[in-house]
């Protein structure tokens, strides 16, 4: 894991960055829209840093996102996206990997989208181990609607929905992932753009459902709980020693919220839903898998 | 030779094979080469303790619904057929076990309930079933060999039927149940026979391309799937939509379609669009509740422009209302049922083979227009059989995707362009150089999100306008008028599963001298306007009736022409009564006569 | 004395303190007694650099809509404000930053866009606000002072005001903000008036029981919550709906209500049925999406009769659409968008002393019609500030619930008795003897699921019926009908927050000499029929404008009337342009007077 | 914990020994519609034998459910009921709480309406600690639809819709609930009515929310994987040595899903959704909660 930064990334050194190397591909030619100093740019750029790295090719790749800041990420990376309904980005990718398993999709969202109204998917998507990545953008907070707790709001925030306080107990979105049955668990930290990139990378690597948790401040409507300021001082590397196939040992590991562990909580090789329904298939008596769709050119 | 016209009821509890003895009749009647159509009602209770209700009707001609009266009435538990000994016609039969069983109540045994112009036909059901199978398993069968006897059907090909039923069971099993048929049989032979009955011989179809088969509507939306090279289905158990999936599970996997029970409607929507997006020929199924649920989904699929099919088969509502109940109610929510101007393709079959052709041609127009499609059957339309012609050939495209090519992904390629058609070439996730990312944000011809006033208004009038050439669609009945092309005093307007009760109205009241023609309404959005109009022009007074409270069709219609109609409502959880429509049809007749005469006396007066 | 009537637009990206501008102007003329009606147009992206545009009507006599043109501009951004100049009328003030920057692009400075007929007044804006506020922060108040001393307002009231805005904040911002708006208003005031316009004396209103504020839509809705007694609220955020939970979430705690933000839209209005179900006075607000979400779970507040309240403001559709834009197309949705037969009550107030009241009968109707109420606004309507006078004691009742009584609960209480009113006694979690249980199942009278032909169409009809009772609820507008009276060529039937315009158009009409009126319905769900055909047969031609692209309030009235309306629909996601709707306006008259004179003619025809 | 029966439990013996003492009052006239044989009448018999010990009115009580073989079980006790929607169990019932604390209210479902279409609200309920008991009927199965795979639903196991054979790997309740925060969690058998009662009243005691599991056969549409004769030789009691307060030992029991273990896994007294709310009308100033709804008499 790398160092790390202190101080918010801003579009302007991020734009110098991208332009001295190949991933210009994979960057679209809409600039992002997000605050300056909003985590998410780390993220755009961890994104298209591993699909280059991993040569995967715009054309193959898919990124379904939700509703929010974080959703609008599909407009700013050169790949096909699909920028769907709030909560719906893992239905939705769901069926765009059911369709053609040659694509690499990428889901991502914010905390509101994916745990709050999107919470009823995750489980399923989970279970199922489809082979897709899930990059949770959580930021604490409902940024596109201005600033209103969301599930992984601390106690005691004050926002525009809890002006005396919020009473709710966040979620404790790591633990849930594990007990759903996720094949893959990390987490990474805006702040840290660099280890951010290496687990964005292996997360797409990973054949199953991978599952990536990101904290990202937003630096609009948070100015007291997940800043940079705090969070540098909390976050720390995953100890050595972890064993990632332990997944007691990363439930564990996953209650640490107030000293949140970068990298790797869990990873296991298991059937993909895909690797089921071919079976299926199978037993059925019937043909290979025709289903992937193609292009008519 | 007299034309076959037979209807019989079998009623009974669940446990007693009700259902089961009037799918080996209907089965048998259709190897046969009958037309049948048949109708089962269940209990909505969860164990099996509740009314069944099996109604064949079998003809040499094709018909359109259910007679109100039955030919002959099988008892399998009178508990459950006293009150429907009612529904017996005048020298009707009813047969039942007439071994008196000790302790029974004054009054609960049905052979006090016939009346007595009705034809008594009482045997040891359950005496001859002991003896034959071990436990009194075969009383359905028993009666069921009796009836035929009384009849005078094959025999031969009830034992094959019985055969089939019990395939894959021990030997035994068929041979124990032939042989309580036979008994049963024999006996039905030996008694006095039923007036006004004739099995005549039935006729054999000479289309050499197609395959004469029997079937419900949700087995039709299946084969109609299957045919059109369904590659993926998404969706979550409900009635009584659930057994489309149940059967798409057994034959997708075979030819590679991929099947998933998802977690809820509002996933498995949102997978559905998902693989449309992704180039696959996709669908769902599901009822009211779970159309509800559908409604943001469908919303993005409209501004998203992307291809989904959903079958809708409706029952009594509205909320979970009358699960295992018929109703017509859910078109408001089809045709309405999304924010914005959110207009869609909604497609409802009026009988078992429209809903193998609406099945097929969903997915073309899916495609095509880029749109979601929703196929709207009903309880009393998914369930019920009907002898059907299908293509040996399946009449419908592999594909009807617009594909982006080269030249459209030159030069920045636009996934909304405004095209003649309307309909833009769509670059497929997987296709080089067609990179682009789609939103439920209004946008402009690349897919950008975009507000401008101008850009919206356009975009706007694109996805309404494509969807227009739906109406001219191939090899597809949007709409039709049957009986008298001409003017008539009264036009019936029908739509959907109560379409086969209007044609049999409409035939009846045309018997009686009245003039009347009848139209269905198969597209009803976008509605086939012009022929709505001209009909109406021709009908002196325009009766639609349907199966729900509100007159939702006939609103959809006034809403749409501005001219009034006779809306005419039930919701008996059942199909609607032809005998009672008549009664509105003479009433409305007359009105038109009165109107008639008005006029003439207006004008003499004018003239005067 | 002359009528005060002036109309200002600020427009500048949103850093540039242009709403809080607005906001100050607004609150300052409302506080010096005028009539304001004001509208901010906000950017959909999310970070700050957008185009925002605060527009503020000042009268003396209330107004019903902005007008097409302002009297002056102010630019605070001259990328965003130059499209907006030609929005400024003949003999118009635009009012700029005239220190030129060095090297500013030809063409991107105002000056240059500013027609001849037009008035620039350029002054050094950036300059006078470094010298007072450190670092240039105070450039929309020194722009808002030139403004106040160019129209001769008074400047003690924005003092105040300023004041209030910057309550909490160091002293030493609120003077040095008061100082930078007087250097501003001594330039205004020393620099030639502008013609036209003239700021004569507020009128103060006499009725004592009233008082006067301004305020949005959305903080109507919230004060009609309070003043209705609201004790939960279940909410998910979205916009334009947003701001009545978070204003709510301030309120309601205060007098010991309760309110949650819940984990979507589904749960938000489960929650507040279940709320309802316990007695609470419940509500909640969403927009078009989530309203898409709450379709199922309103069916079943149809089917167990229960009370919720759910406030939508609609924005652009469908889908995602144009979330920061104003559009009337989820009338379908509100109306038709439920399963089954699922009326409920829709109210459309058109105003936001409508919103006001709205509100609170919603409540009212809600319990005593034991049904969800939709109150139907949009974003224009619940971001439009209009001055209003709110009654100083609550206009509703605290409950109208019916109490089951205890007779009810003799002898086995019937949660669905049939009544008179049809509306039934409801026992209440933890009263004594009511123990029942309810379901969205179609049930008996008791509650117990019934499948019965019989009970369904009783119970459908109980549901339907009930809601008639609404057409007459004490104290409240459900159409009204203004200018002309009697036979007029063309009368304007509008809803909701168009019917600003629709009243100005139709009295531009009149001013014209066009036989012109207007009505307006606010209530959709059921629809006042007796009033509108009334008024369909006072108007030659019914014009019917609304933002939407399916003409869905005109299908609506076409549907349900049968009789055809001219509709007029616009989707530029801004109010509409009453200039026009006159164009229309016109054309219709003319073509009343051209069947009228073809009527004379043809009578004369006749008689001769 | 009692001994297992081994046998089914039919209606008739339910009906000879009810009437033998005081719950008659917390049945309903209605007989259940269930299967004979169903496990769902030992969860009735439970819950009234527990309101009955616990002295709760049955004007006082609330059970919410919603659409499922084990969702009409309102219609079977004499309290006040709520039969919702498929999966809007928990939501309905924190809108009867929220407006009513006087209120015991119990909700209850099926595996399918719980974890499939009501899975979205779990996480929610159990982060407010909504002062509500949830009893949930595990049978793996859909009954009332005839059949179809549940979430809960064995690999392998063949249904109408998996007519070949489960590919998706069950959820597993008892965990999930545990890493929702849940601050009681418990997990009963149907086919051992004795200690189910007693967990049934435990559940309705504790101030919070509480979450009881039941396994529970659907003997019409399972006869292969969750019956009684398997369920019998699988299930065992609680360890006396568990502490129900570590909740890193109570997850690590919800992992034995072949030996599933019977009793209270975790217990944790916490502030509820009404304590947050209350504490929110004092942080505003607001006078004592007014909400609380009451029967105008
Ligand atoms: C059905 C629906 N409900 C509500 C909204 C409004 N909405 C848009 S984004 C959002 C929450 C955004 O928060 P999050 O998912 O955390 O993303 P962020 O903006 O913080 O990245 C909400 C409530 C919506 N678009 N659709
Ligand atoms: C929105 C909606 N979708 C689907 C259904 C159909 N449905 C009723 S019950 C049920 C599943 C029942 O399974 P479960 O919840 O496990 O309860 P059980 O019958 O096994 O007790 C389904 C899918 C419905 N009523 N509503
Ligand atoms: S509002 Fe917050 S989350 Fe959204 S772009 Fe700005 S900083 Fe990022
Ligand atoms: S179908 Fe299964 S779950 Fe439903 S009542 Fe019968 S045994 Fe119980
Ligand atoms: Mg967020
Ligand atoms: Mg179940």
């Amino acid at each position: 894991m790398g160092n790390i930064s202190t101080k918010p990334v801003y579009l302007e050194d991020k734009l110098a960055e991208i332009k001295s190397d190949g991933k210009l591909e994979y960057r679209s030619k809409a600039l992002p829209t997000w605050c300056p100093g909003c985590g998410y740019f780390s993220i755009s750029e961890g994104v298209t840093s591993a699909l280059n790295n991993l040569a995967i090719k715009p054309k193959d790749t898919v990124v379904v996102s939700g509703i929010g800041c974080s959703s609008r990420f599909p407009f700013f990376v050169n790949t096909y996206g699909f920028h769907t309904l709030h909560g719906r980005t893992l239905p939705v990718a769901t069926g765009v990997k059911t369709a053609n398993d040659d694509l690499t999709v990428i889901a991502v969202g914010g905390d509101g989208d994916g745990f709050a109204i999107g919470g009823g998917h995750l489980s399923h998507v989970a279970r199922r181990n489809v082979n897709i990545t899930y990059i949770l953008f959580d930021n604490g907070i409902y940024g596109l609607t201005k600033g209103q707790t969301s599930p992984t709001s601390s106690l005691g925030f004050t926002t525009s929905t809890t002006p005396y306080e919020n009473h709710d107990r966040p979620l404790n979105p790591l633990m849930m992932m594990l007990s759903f049955g996720s094949s893959w668990v990390g987490q990474g930290y805006a702040g840290d753009p660099g280890h951010l990139g290496e687990m964005i990378e292996q997360a797409i690597a990973h054949r199953g459902f991978s599952y990536l948790h990101i904290l990202s401040p937003c630096v609009t409507f948070d100015k007291t709980d997940k800043t940079y300021g705090n969070l540098n001082m909390q976050v720390k590397p995953i100890p050595d020693d972890h064993d990632s196939s332990d997944l007691m040992a990363a439930i564990a590991m996953a209650q640490n919220v107030h000293k949140p562990p970068l990298g790797l909580y869990y990873k296991e090789d298991r059937p993909t839903l895909a690797d089921g329904l071919d079976e299926i298939t199978q037993q059925s008596g019937g043909g290979k898998n025709v289903v992937t769709a193609k292009a008519a050119e | 030779m007299k034309n076959t016209d037979i209807q019989i009821s079998i009623c009974g509890s669940a446990g007693d094979g009700t259902i089961a003895a009037g799918d080996i009749l209907k089965r048998a009647l259709a190897k046969g080469g009958f037309k049948v159509i048949a109708f089962d009602v269940y209990p909505p209770e969860i164990r099996g303790f509740g009314k069944c209700i099996s109604r064949v009707r079998v003809t040499t001609e094709q018909v359109y619904s259910l007679k109100h009266h039955s030919d002959v009435l099988v008892s399998l538990d009178d508990s459950h057929a006293i009150p429907h000994v009612g529904e017996v016609r005048d020298s009707g039969a009813v047969i039942y076990e007439d071994t008196p069983i000790s302790g029974v109540l004054e009054g609960s045994h049905i052979s006090a309930h016939i009346s007595p112009g009705q034809i008594p036909y009482g045997l040891p059901v359950r005496e001859i079933s002991e003896k034959e199978t071990s436990g009194n398993r075969s009383r359905n069968i028993v009666a069921l060999g009796y009836l035929a006897g009384l009849i005078g059907m094959e025999p031969e090909i009830f034992h094959e039927t019985i055969a089939d039923k019990f395939r894959g069971k021990a030997i035994k099993i068929t041979d124990m149940n032939v042989a309580a048929f036979d008994k049963g049989y024999a006996l039905g032979q030996k008694t006095f026979k039923l007036d006004d009955v004739t099995v005549g011989k039935a006729k054999k179809s000479r289309n050499k391309d197609a395959t004469i088969t029997m079937m419900n509507g949700n087995a039709a939306v299946v084969q109609g799937c299957m045919d059109a090279h369904i590659k993926t289905f998404f969706g979550y158990p409900i009635t009584p939509a659930t057994t489309i999936m149940e059967k798409l599970a057994t034959e997708m996997p075979k030819v590679g379609g991929r099947l998933l029970q998802t977690e809820d409607e509002i996933s498995a929507i949102a997978a559905t669009i998902g693989a449309g997006y992704a180039g696959s020929r996709c669908a769902t199924a599901t009822s009211g509740p779970g159309l509800a649920l559908m409604a943001e989904m469908l919303g993005l699929g409209v501004v998203a422009e992307l291809p989904s099919v959903i079958f809708v088969s409706q029952r009594g509502g509205p909320s979970t209302g009358l699960p295992t109940k018929t109703e017509q109610s859910d078109l408001n929510l089809a045709v309405y049922g999304r924010g914005g101007d959110g207009q869609i393709i909604v497609l409802a079959p009026t009988n078992v083979e429209g809903c193998y052709k609406c099945a097929g041609k969903a997915f073309e127009m899916a495609e095509q227009y880029q749109t979601p499609v929703i196929v709207l059957l009903d309880l009393y339309l998914s369930n019920r059989f009907e002898t059907v012609e299908l293509p040996k050939q399946s009449p419908f495209t592999k594909t009807s995707n617009k594909a982006a090519k080269k030249k459209d992904l030159e030069g920045g390629y636009k996934r909304y362009a405004f095209t003649k058609d309307l309909a833009s070439p769509r670059a497929l996730p997987g296709q080089e150089n067609g990179m682009h990312t789609i939103t439920g944000l209004e946008h402009n011809e690349l897919g950008r999100p975009s507000d401008q006033p101008r850009m919206h208004e356009d975009m706007s009038a694109k996805r309404h306008n494509k969807l227009l050439a739906a109406l001219s669609h191939h090899d597809i009945t949007i709409e039709k008028r049957f009986g008298d092309e001409g003017d008539v005093d009264v036009g019936i307007l029908g739509w959907g599963s109560n379409f086969g009760e209007c044609l049999e109205a409409m035939f009846k009241a045309r018997e009686e001298g009245i003039r009347c023609s009848a139209m269905k309404v198969v597209m009803l959005s976008p509605l086939p306007l012009g022929p709505i109009n001209d009909f109406m022009d021709a009908s002196g007074e325009v009766f639609v009736p349907e199966l729900n409270y509100e007159g939702q069709f006939a609103n959809l219609i006034q809403g749409a022409t501005a001219r009034s109609v006779h809306s005419y409502t039930r919701v008996p959880g059942s199909p609607m009564r032809v005998e009672d429509m008549l009664v509105e049809i003479r009433r409305l007749a007359k009105i038109k006569k009165a109107k008639k005469i008005g006029k003439t006396k207006k004008a003499k007066k004018k003239a005067a």
